[in-house]
């Protein structure tokens, strides 16, 4: 790559940075080898937890995958401690994406408040840079109600971005076909708890097709559907319905996570007892959830708040002014 | 046996020289796409070692999800932080001059 | 009949991977996006079916290895053309340049003309340059 | 006589080498679309890999991730082509 | 040998550690993370495969093999690409929050993990 054209990354990469790089890899390379060549190898037998699992799973859960017999049947409280990381994972998403105003969507809300302040605030003036920019931030946002709702009628070959919301008709029509049938699988994923599948990889399957109608309609078509109010809502029904299950088999059957549905013959839809039912709850956690997170870093809005010098150094903490403020 | 070791080091390659690629690549999407390569190649190194599992979520997060996060974090940062000198690539940049020519 | 078959799903694979190396080969040594868009869309396709015949041929047409291969053939068969519509149509948008030995590109050419018929258009042109400069 | 696995695994390592091959477009492609091009055409010849290796290691149960592979490596295509095309994701 | 795959485990890792220790622009630093997180998956499943196995899946044995004799036979560990699985999908949702360096970004008008240190003095 051309060395002069980014300035950032590598023009001003000092030397001495790489050779200390250099080193301390060097010697985590060599901790690590060190470990990692004691590690069992493939000859090795199978830890008695892997082979109680696999025992176990066909004759005591009547399911025919193990895999997600330990997921959910007897490693469910850790997969039960991991939901609640990944649930915490994404409050953290969306406490440090959060906009200024009060939220009401992923998309655009940077300007909900905007007719509130002036209202409340009159003094306060944004002067022209700042609405320049704030400008063609909305432009670039897709605020405007001048673009098309799609690009089939512009003419072809036009240099700079799109004003429309959607891709062409062509990629619209691929994604109309292609998206119901991977939504429809991804589901196949979960209730097909005997073949490899389950809630984690039907629920990053369904944020795929999220992401899918996104990229080929616009965020104002998905807008509907991809709301806080219904997503936040579907991700804590997923996390009751994960705890009542758990808790369930605490009452009723005296152990935490123990299974309290009957079990059906190995192969069928109810076979695995509330592993299916525990599956499909962490399918709604983690489609919702991945959801949440990519949309939340999608829906980061701009800071267009003027510099303001030594801004920085007085809010942090009283440590002495700087200098390097008036590099920027 | 000797197949499974073959196809188990090519990819094992194959993941290697992307991962290089993640750091050589100076431009952020070009790093991206890096990254989309060793997810892609990982999912086909789960499935030879036998966890179809673990390579249904690869396909999904090494596909989609993460380029997606990345993307979108460079298109919020790159229009009032960066200069586009960072974000062009080469070919796009000599285009400047041939599109304005072109109007 | 097993070896007819070992020799017929051999020929299939070899002719697939002929394909998949010259689209490969086409991919590294093509001149531009363009060329290379179409190696990636027409020739890696071609390579890829005759690889799916095979597995169906190999595997006996009421396997389930037979049926993934025709879900992957027709997956192939749909998406593949409009991601690289999509891909052209973006790379054209964006402006990257095309080989300096292209000998047409019509799309400028119609601009060209339009350009000449419509003199009040060139009203809003300026200010649409400006933003295809901030937005990449 | 050649077994017929042995085969499958030969075809599934040949797909890989394909796929080495697009590995410089990736490290050098000047614009990001030739990257683009490179890696589709990279997980195509994965998805094909899966294909092959799933028959001649004897596992239906493999050939779901090939359907993965393609589909989503394509669609993926079109969210690239939304970032190049849109500049904003 | 399964060796080589826990040393490419190492290498990945090591390049994810180099990638975050010796560049300055943030997001390449989360991208060394990512590569960090990968490296992870690999040596779960490397450490999972057992020679000769298949997948510790009991639907659609290999031929001339029933579910029971396959429970008790050459499979990979159940366990451990458990534990491969939810890293995936948690190790999404961390990256989310690493990504949230655009709001320092966005802060101190830079991406250069530098230029942001020495600004807080």
């Amino acid at each position: 790559m051309t060395k002069e054209k980014h300035p950032i990354v590598a023009d001003r990469e000092p030397r001495h940075r790489l050779w200390l790089g250099l080193v301390l890899t060097l010697g985590t390379a060599v901790a690590l080898g060190a470990a990692y060549l004691a590690a069992p190898r493939e000859n090795a037998p199978l830890p008695s937890a892997a082979t109680y699992a696999l025992v176990t799973a066909l004759p005591d859960w009547k399911l025919l995958e193990p895999v997600n017999e330990v997921v959910y049947g007897s490693r469910g409280f850790d997969t039960f401690g991991e939901t609640f990381l990944l649930l915490a994972a994404v409050v953290s998403i969306v406490v440090l994406t959060r906009p200024r105003e009060p939220r009401r969507g992923y998309f655009g809300e940077h300007t909900a408040g905007e007719r509130e302040q002036q209202e409340v605030d009159p003094d306060e003036r944004v002067d022209e840079e700042e609405r320049a920019t704030r400008a063609a931030d909305t432009r670039e946002q897709g605020k405007i109600s001048s673009g098309p709702e799609d690009p089939d009628s512009a003419p072809l070959g036009a240099h700079g971005p799109e004003r429309a919301e959607s891709l062409t008709v062509v990629t619209r029509t691929a994604i109309r076909v292609a998206a119901p049938i991977l939504a429809v699988t991804g589901c196949y994923l979960v209730a097909w708890g005997y073949s490899p599948g389950g809630g984690f990889p039907g629920g990053a399957v369904l944020l795929g097709v999220l992401l899918l109608a996104y990229a080929g309609f616009g965020r104002r078509r998905i807008a509907r559907v991809a709301r806080p109010g219904l997503l936040e809502t579907a991700e804590m029904a997923g996390a009751l319905l994960i705890i009542g299950t758990e808790l369930l088999g605490l009452v009723l059957v005296g152990s935490f996570s123990g299974n309290w549905l009957p079990l059906a013959e190995p192969g069928t839809i109810r076979s695995g007892g509330i592993v299916q039912l525990f599956s499909v709850g962490e399918l709604i956690e983690v489609g919702t959830g991945l959801s949440i997170a990519v949309l939340g870093v999608l829906s980061i809005s701009r800071d267009w708040a003027p510099d303001e010098e030594g801004q920085e150094s007085d809010e942090d903490d009283g440590q002495s002014p700087d200098e390097g403020g008036g590099e920027r | 046996m000797t197949e499974f070791w073959i196809i188990d080091y090519l990819v094992l390659a194959l993941i290697l020289g992307s991962a290089v690629l993640v750091i050589r690549i100076p431009n952020l999407p070009g790093a991206t796409m890096a990254l989309s390569a060793v997810g892609t190649f990982l999912s086909l190194l789960f499935v030879i070692l036998g966890a179809p599992d673990d390579a249904h979520s690869e396909v999904v997060v090494g596909a989609i999800a993460l380029p997606v996060l990345y993307l979108a974090a460079i298109a919020k940062v790159r229009a009032d932080v960066l200069d586009e000198g960072e974000l062009r690539e080469e070919g796009e940049q000599d285009d400047e001059g041939e599109a304005s020519d072109r109007r | 009949m097993s070896t007819v078959i070992v020799v017929v799903v051999a020929v299939l694979a070899l002719v697939g991977l002929v394909f998949s190396v010259s689209g490969a080969v086409g991919i590294l040594r093509m001149p531009d996006v363009y060329c290379r868009i179409q190696c990636s869309s027409k020739t890696i396709t071609m390579g890829a079916l005759p690889a799916l015949v095979a597995l169906v041929v190999g595997e006996g047409f009421e396997s389930a290895y037979a049926a993934r291969a025709l879900i992957v053939a027709a997956l192939l068969l749909t998406v593949n053309p409009a991601a690289s519509h999509a891909l052209a149509r973006a790379a054209y948008r964006a402006g990257v340049p095309m080989w300096d030995g292209a000998v047409r590109d019509d799309v400028k050419a119609m601009k060209a003309a339009e350009a000449e018929d419509a003199d009040h258009r060139h009203g809003d042109r300026p200010e649409d340059r400006r933003e295809g400069e901030h937005d990449d | 006589m050649i077994n017929i696995d042995q085969l499958y695994f030969a075809v599934a390592i040949a797909e890989a080498c394909v796929a080495l091959l697009l590995l410089p477009r990736i490290a050098r492609g000047p614009s990001v679309s030739d990257r683009i091009v490179a890696l589709n055409t990279a997980s195509t010849q994965a998805a094909l890999a899966v294909l092959f290796y799933a028959a001649g290691a004897d596992r239906a149960i493999y050939l779901d991730v090939a359907i993965w592979l393609v589909s989503f490596s394509y669609l993926g295509a079109i969210v690239w082509a939304r970032f190049l095309e849109r500049g904003l994701i | 040998m399964i060796v080589a795959n826990y040393l490419a485990s190492a290498a990945l890792f090591c390049l994810g550690l180099f990638a975050l220790l010796t560049r300055r622009n943030m997001i390449k630093m989360v991208m060394g993370l990512s590569l960090m997180e990968g490296s992870t998956y690999l040596l779960f499943v490397s450490l999972a495969y057992r020679k000769a196995s298949t997948a510790p899946v009991l639907v659609g044995p290999p031929h001339g093999r029933t579910p029971t004799q396959l429970a008790h036979g050459d499979v990979a560990d159940p366990v451990l690409q458990n534990f491969c699985l939810t890293a995936i999908v948690i190790g999404v949702a961390v990256t989310g929050v690493f990504l949230a360096v655009v709001r320092i970004a966005q802060h101190y008008r830079t991406l250069d993990s530098d230029e942001v240190r020495e600004m807080r003095g």
